[in-house]
């Protein structure tokens, strides 16, 4: 990893305003590669978008998880993409129900999950995308792996939904044998995942268009459709110092060691990017 | 012989001491109510009526209502009687398990809601007992009702302590001088005497419990109450659908506290 | 029922109460003693408040030590009424009753059944004072202990009071120890009186015998035996003779007043005592030749006068100050050569003296008021 | 006349009555301890030791220590006159005030945290005058305390104006008849009677200000306290990493909540 | 300083205090009332702790009306003594005071100066009394008022006390308003006495006056002129005669005693009171022929009695009971055809008396010891 020399003149700490799947990455990865004080901040990624929207939130350094919500709420100029990431089976191997979709492998991991022997916990879709795309799975998976049923209409149930943070505890603490999670929190806390085909992990920005046919009407009437997981960033306040930050954000090694994937094509710019940024 | 005293000296002085004293408490008034008023001001009557109308807003208010209101009476049945033994514990004891009573408010939501997981979630020991005869403890009403309690009966135990400690024990000798028991006496004199006192901590426990989110959301993310619904509307649709269901639940709030107060009165009037 | 107090001790900060033996039977038991001396702190300890260090208590033949108050059956008027501030004066009372016939006989009788719906707080003194007794008599304890019950009461309340409890206690027949610091009531209602004393029982008789025959100084000043003082034993010029600063008072015949008085006196001194009311202060005239003669003392070569009437010392004093005490006064006057004493007297008594201040005048003691104490003990601080 | 009592019947049976009460109350101290201990003994004391040594768990520690007591000493400070106006204030008044001042319990922490940024944040009157005086409102160890103060100094409000309320008003006239003026009976004879009930609301609002997670997250992730410190632990490393700092958080509290009881005690006994 | 009311009133619940008029000087004012009659209503209206409905207060010639109580330097012993709990005794005097010797000296003087460092809970009724009365006198009030202080003290410290607190009264030279139940402390104390009843002033004058000639039935009973009875007057037989029950007593010449006394008298009765002490039971040989001549009656034919001596009813009664009242007897008698009487004697009387019930005797009243009451009142229920 590269070190950013600290610039003169400034005092306060860059701040950054990140999605809760990158504190790890950020706060163990990004922070220690520099040399500059960083303040990251972390919270689902809509509720960050909307805080900034709304004036609440003035951070230096945006992140999201999914490069849509630089449509609206906000909606920068330009943006980076950084990194990718994939959805995992994560399970608990101490559990009857872990054992079993350990068993069944990338090959039939949803055929306990069907026949209703395992407890199993998602996020819930129409609070992060963690939860939808995981609907989005569900229903690529029914695709490639040509099942009897639709698995996105035989799979879920109320009861599997949890808030992000509820689902990891719940997981932890033994009381679901498996869950819908991103291949990097899995990778963090070294939980047991099965990796699943990259047809159906949301991963591979070629794909995209494998990804778009699976859709998800939110509560506020907005469709989401599948797309390929893209974490994106923005510089909202420019100085030097920021900047460097940010070159060393997106185009950090330490994403990898994360569990994040980094395509060859990235950063990938999107809009009318200042040309500082790509030097 | 006898000190002649400057008897009215200063007394305009001294009393504007008292205002400027009572003016802190202003300052104080004003920093609940701004934000309140902002919150209230800022929403349109219709986009409140909108979110009334919403089946899954009622629904997480009857069930916000119903819990508090039982959480702070689980409060108050379990937590009085610890706070009378705690009132009659000697004073190493009553500290150290008046520390311990108010750990659940030191823990962060998180960490409660780990904890209580760890004793009444589905996999436990407990968890298991009560499901086998029917009963959830997460993912239910129990379960609310459950968070709520841990989080808000420590008001109950601690305000209740304290005027239990206020109450005249020559007032309770009388009582059992008379021929009644102790439980008599605690029911008829003890408790009564220490009402406003355990009045404020029942305040405090349903107030804190509709609007406890951390540990309810980590042990109950259904049945929604009023504050998981504020978190998934602000999450899905942003503060302007949030804050009308904020605004809600301090009406209900607000109402709930008038009407508790209101009866809460006559135990002692009468 | 009988309340028998065994070797009974207490420490209470600096104070210690005790050692206590006493036994009561159904009968009124008046406890007196000076602020301070432990009487509420016995009540406390019979009614179970407080728990002796040492000693035992039985009541009606069981042990009560280590009981709860409940469960002794003992009603306790507190000193300070210890009314439930919550409760109407009513409530209070019906709190301890089963009888609602009891409690309107009750609140009449102690003359409350008009505030019985005011609480504590809207209630004068007295009114508190009553509704607290009444509260205790209705709870129809097997024992009542009653601390200074009619201290808050004017006389005539509490003299009607007086009389309509010493009914009402006859009825009851259980065993009562009042508390009171006032003589009178103690006297008008005792079957026995106790003098307490820093913890302990200094003298304990009927009413009678404990004002007439106090056995030590402190009692005798307590119960108003004020005037304790020094009776020389001398064998002089006139033969044997009682010496009181420059009084003297022959003593003749076996079995006369004096010798009576001064029969078990060994040594030349006797602390002998007297109610001011027994004090004389005579007339003008009766300061007479004929009831008094002068002799001249041998030692001080100092003018005595002895008595010539041989039942009652004549005493030469002057005139110190008095009191007017609603319808009494209370003469100081000083012995020539002796201690102050103390007299009361009617107003009528009085206005008939004319005394003025430095008055030379005479009192008569009769021999047959006057009290031997036991070798002194001593004096109250 | 003399109604006869049947006095010790039952005495045996009543008696185990209370001891039933009592036993609630030892289930409610069991729920708290309970799942404390599971948090306490699961962890290592390596784990923890390790933890301590982490400047990050140091460094919060020592924000949560600063500015909870910083917060519970501003909650007593506004909070007291406040507490004491409405003790006097008449039932109406006194009651919706009463309402108000528990609202802010009421909002779940989300919403407290936003209603406060409309109030303080960055882009508001109150934050821009603040920031061109060289005081960030949000962000700082400022910003910490009004989040705490904000969601505990209602128990402090509420507790001490029952704790005012249970003053005999003879002894306060008592002191004024000795020509003491309202201030200084408040300061000397009304503030140390109604200590105990005071001195239970400033424990619970010094527990709820260390625990407070909700709104501080929102008004100030920086300087971290122990439970945002908690919360990014169990975000980026899970459970194995939180719960040690957890247990060190509850160490310090029950520290600071030993010593505050004991501390406490002394303006009472002297 | 100057305390002067003017047409001061207030309602409490169903208990009316006034309307009152009241001026009191440097000098000490007892209030004597009844339980509930509003004494310590007064105290709290002049304190300031209770506001008047109506009327007007100066103290030193400013109107205190809503103005704060720590403003108005009145310094009040409440009846409770309202000590602060959280204080030693030693504290709570020194709350008040700024002079540490004076402290001292003030606790000797009420000997609390040994339990100074016990808190009110650890006090005895009477020392808790003695502390309260101690923090007040601390404060130098320039109005004093005390609520009963001494009331929870045996007699023996009380009277010490009274003594003390009248020097201590004298040197400080402020306006006291005293209010007691204790006639005795009020005679002691009180340069004047006010009977209150009801809420208003009966009476208002010298402690003497009061006492000798009360204006009211009430207030000749509460002062213990327990002997209210009506006299008649008649023209007989035997010429102008005044008549209690079967005895009479002639009206002889102008200026006589008894037509002094009935001077102001018209109609045919007057009611008229004695106290107990004035009424003298004779020996059975003084009830005798030369003290009484029978007359019979014209209208009933009775067999009447006429007094031999013109300055003294001579009554025929009956004994009823007695009662023992520490120092004194107090005997109640039967008038033949009248009311009954209560008269009150030392023991030493009473032994000679050798009295039993139902023994006819003779009591004498000296026509100078009745006082003829303004037309009656109604009696106190
Ligand atoms: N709880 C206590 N701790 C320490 N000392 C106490 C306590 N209670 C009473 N005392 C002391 O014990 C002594 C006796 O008190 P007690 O109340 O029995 O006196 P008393 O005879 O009733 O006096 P009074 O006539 O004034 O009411 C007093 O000197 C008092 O100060
Ligand atoms: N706050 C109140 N509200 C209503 N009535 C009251 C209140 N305080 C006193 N009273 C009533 O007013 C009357 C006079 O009370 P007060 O205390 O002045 O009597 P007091 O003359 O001092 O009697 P005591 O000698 O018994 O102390 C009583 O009948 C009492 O019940
Ligand atoms: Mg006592
Ligand atoms: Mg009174």
């Amino acid at each position: 990893a590269g070190v950013v020399g600290s610039a003169g003149g400034r005092s306060d700490p860059v701040s950054i305003l990140a999605a809760g799947s990158l504190t790890n990455a950020f706060e163990h990865g990004l922070r220690p590669s520099l040399t500059t004080p960083v303040q990251v901040e972390t919270h689902g990624s809509a509720r960050i978008a909307r805080m900034v929207a709304d004036g609440q939130k003035d951070p230096d350094i945006l992140a999201v998880a999914d490069a849509a919500l630089f449509d609206g709420p906000v909606q920068p100029s330009w943006f980076a993409e950084f990194a990718t990431n994939s959805l995992v089976v994560a399970y608990n191997p101490d559990s009857e129900g872990g054992r079993r979709i350990a068993d069944a492998g990338a090959g039939g991991w949803f055929r306990p999950m069907v026949d209703g022997l395992v407890s199993l916990g998602r996020t819930d879709p129409d609070l992060d995308p963690l939860g939808y795309r995981t609907l989005f799975l569900l229903e690529l998976a029914s695709d490639y792996y040509e099942t009897d049923v639709d698995l996105r209409e035989a799979i879920p149930s109320r009861e599997q939904r949890y808030p992000e943070t509820q689902l990891v505890s719940q997981f932890e603490t033994g009381g679901i044998d498996a869950a819908f999670t991103y291949r990097n929190m899995a990778v963090e806390r070294d939980y047991e995942f099965v990796s699943l085909p990259s047809a159906i992990d949301l991963s591979d920005p070629t794909r995209s268009d494998e990804y778009a046919s699976a859709r998800y009407t939110l509560p506020s009437g907005k469709v989401v459709t599948g797309s390929p997981i893209s974490y994106a960033s923005v510089i909202r306040n420019r100085d030097e110092t920021i900047t460097d930050v940010f070159t060393e954000q997106i185009a950090g090694e330490y994403l990898r060691e994360f569990g994040f994937s980094v395509p060859d094509t990235y950063p990938q710019f999107t809009g009318n990017v200042p040309d500082t940024i790509i030097d | 012989m006898f000190p002649t005293r400057s008897s009215t000296e200063s007394v305009s002085d001294r009393f504007d001491w008292l205002s400027v004293t009572l003016l802190l408490g202003g300052v104080l008034l004003c920093y609940y109510v701004v934000p309140l008023a902002s919150l209230l001001f800022a929403r349109s009557p219709h986009a409140i009526a909108g979110q009334l109308a919403d089946p899954a807003v009622a629904s997480a208010a009857t069930t916000s209502l119903v819990t508090a209101t039982a959480s702070a009476a689980v409060a108050t049945i379990f937590g009085l009687p610890l706070a009378y033994w705690l009132a009659s514990a000697d004073g190493r004891t009553e500290t150290l398990v008046t520390a311990v009573v108010v750990l659940p408010l030191v823990l962060p939501p998180i960490v409660s809601g780990m904890v209580l997981l760890t004793l009444v979630g589905p996999e436990t020991f407990l968890g298991e007992i009560a499901a086998a005869n029917g009963v959830a403890l997460t993912r239910s009403l129990v379960g609310v009702v459950l968070a709520q309690t841990f989080v808000a009966s420590p008001f109950v135990v601690v305000t209740a302590k304290a005027a239990f400690e206020g109450v005249d024990s020559n007032l309770q000798y009388a009582s059992r001088s008379l021929g009644k028991d102790r439980l008599t006496t605690l029911r008829r004199i003890t408790l009564p005497l220490a009402w406003p006192g355990i009045l404020a901590g029942i305040t405090l426990a349903f107030a804190r419990s509709i609007g406890e989110f951390g540990a309810t959301v980590m042990l109950a993310y259904y049945p929604r109450t009023m504050p998981v619904q504020i978190w998934v509307s602000f999450s899905t649709r942003g503060l302007e659908n949030a804050f009308p269901i904020a605004v809600i639940l301090v009406g209900i709030a607000v109402a709930a506290l008038v009407i508790l107060t209101t009866l809460g009165r006559n135990p002692l009037a009468s | 029922m009988m309340v028998t107090i065994t070797d009974l001790s207490v420490r209470r900060g600096d104070f210690s109460f005790g050692p206590l033996d006493l036994s009561i039977s159904n009968e009124v038991f008046c406890v007196l003693g000076p602020s301070g001396s432990g009487k509420s702190t016995l009540l406390s300890i019979l009614a179970g408040i407080v728990e002796p260090d040492r000693g035992e208590i039985l009541i009606g033949g069981e042990s009560v030590r280590g009981r709860p108050p409940e469960t002794r059956s003992t009603g306790l008027v507190f000193q300070d009424g210890a009314l439930f501030p919550h409760l109407t004066a009513r409530e209070n009372v019906e709190y301890a009753a089963e009888d609602p016939d009891y409690v309107r006989k009750l609140t009449r009788l102690l003359a409350v059944d008009e505030v019985l719906d005011r609480r504590p707080a809207m209630l004068s003194g007295g009114e508190r004072q009553r509704v607290a007794l009444a509260r205790t008599l209705a709870a129809g304890p097997d024992v009542l202990l009653l601390d200074e019950p009619l201290s808050s009461l004017d006389e005539p309340i509490r003299r009607r009071l007086r009389d309509d409890l010493h009914r009402l206690f006859a009825t009851l027949d259980v065993p009562v120890v009042y508390v009171t610091h006032d003589q009178r009531t103690a006297t008008a209602l005792a079957d026995r009186l106790g003098i307490l004393r820093d913890g302990r029982l200094e003298q304990v008789d009927t009413p009678t015998s404990v004002l007439e025959r106090p056995n030590s100084r402190f009692v005798a000043e307590f119960t108003g035996n004020e005037n304790v003082f020094e009776v020389g034993l001398e064998t002089g010029r006139c033969g044997r003779v009682a010496r009181l600063g420059d009084a003297l008072l022959r003593v003749t015949a076996e079995g006369d007043s004096i010798e009576r008085l001064l029969a078990g006196v060994d040594g030349s001194t006797a602390t002998v005592c007297a109610h001011p009311s027994r004090i004389t202060v005579l007339e003008r005239s009766d300061g007479s030749v004929d009831a008094v003669r002068s002799v001249d003392s041998e030692e001080s070569g100092r003018d005595l006068r002895m008595s010539a009437d041989e039942s009652s010392f004549r005493i030469p004093v002057t005139i110190e100050r008095w009191l007017h005490e609603g319808d009494t006064y209370r003469v100081f006057v000083q012995v020539d050569g002796g201690p102050e004493l103390t007299a009361t007297m009617s107003r009528r008594t009085f206005d008939r003296l004319e005394l003025a201040r430095g008055d030379e005048r005479t009192v008569s003691i009769q021999t047959e008021s006057m009290h031997v104490l036991d070798p002194p003990t001593s004096s109250r601080t």
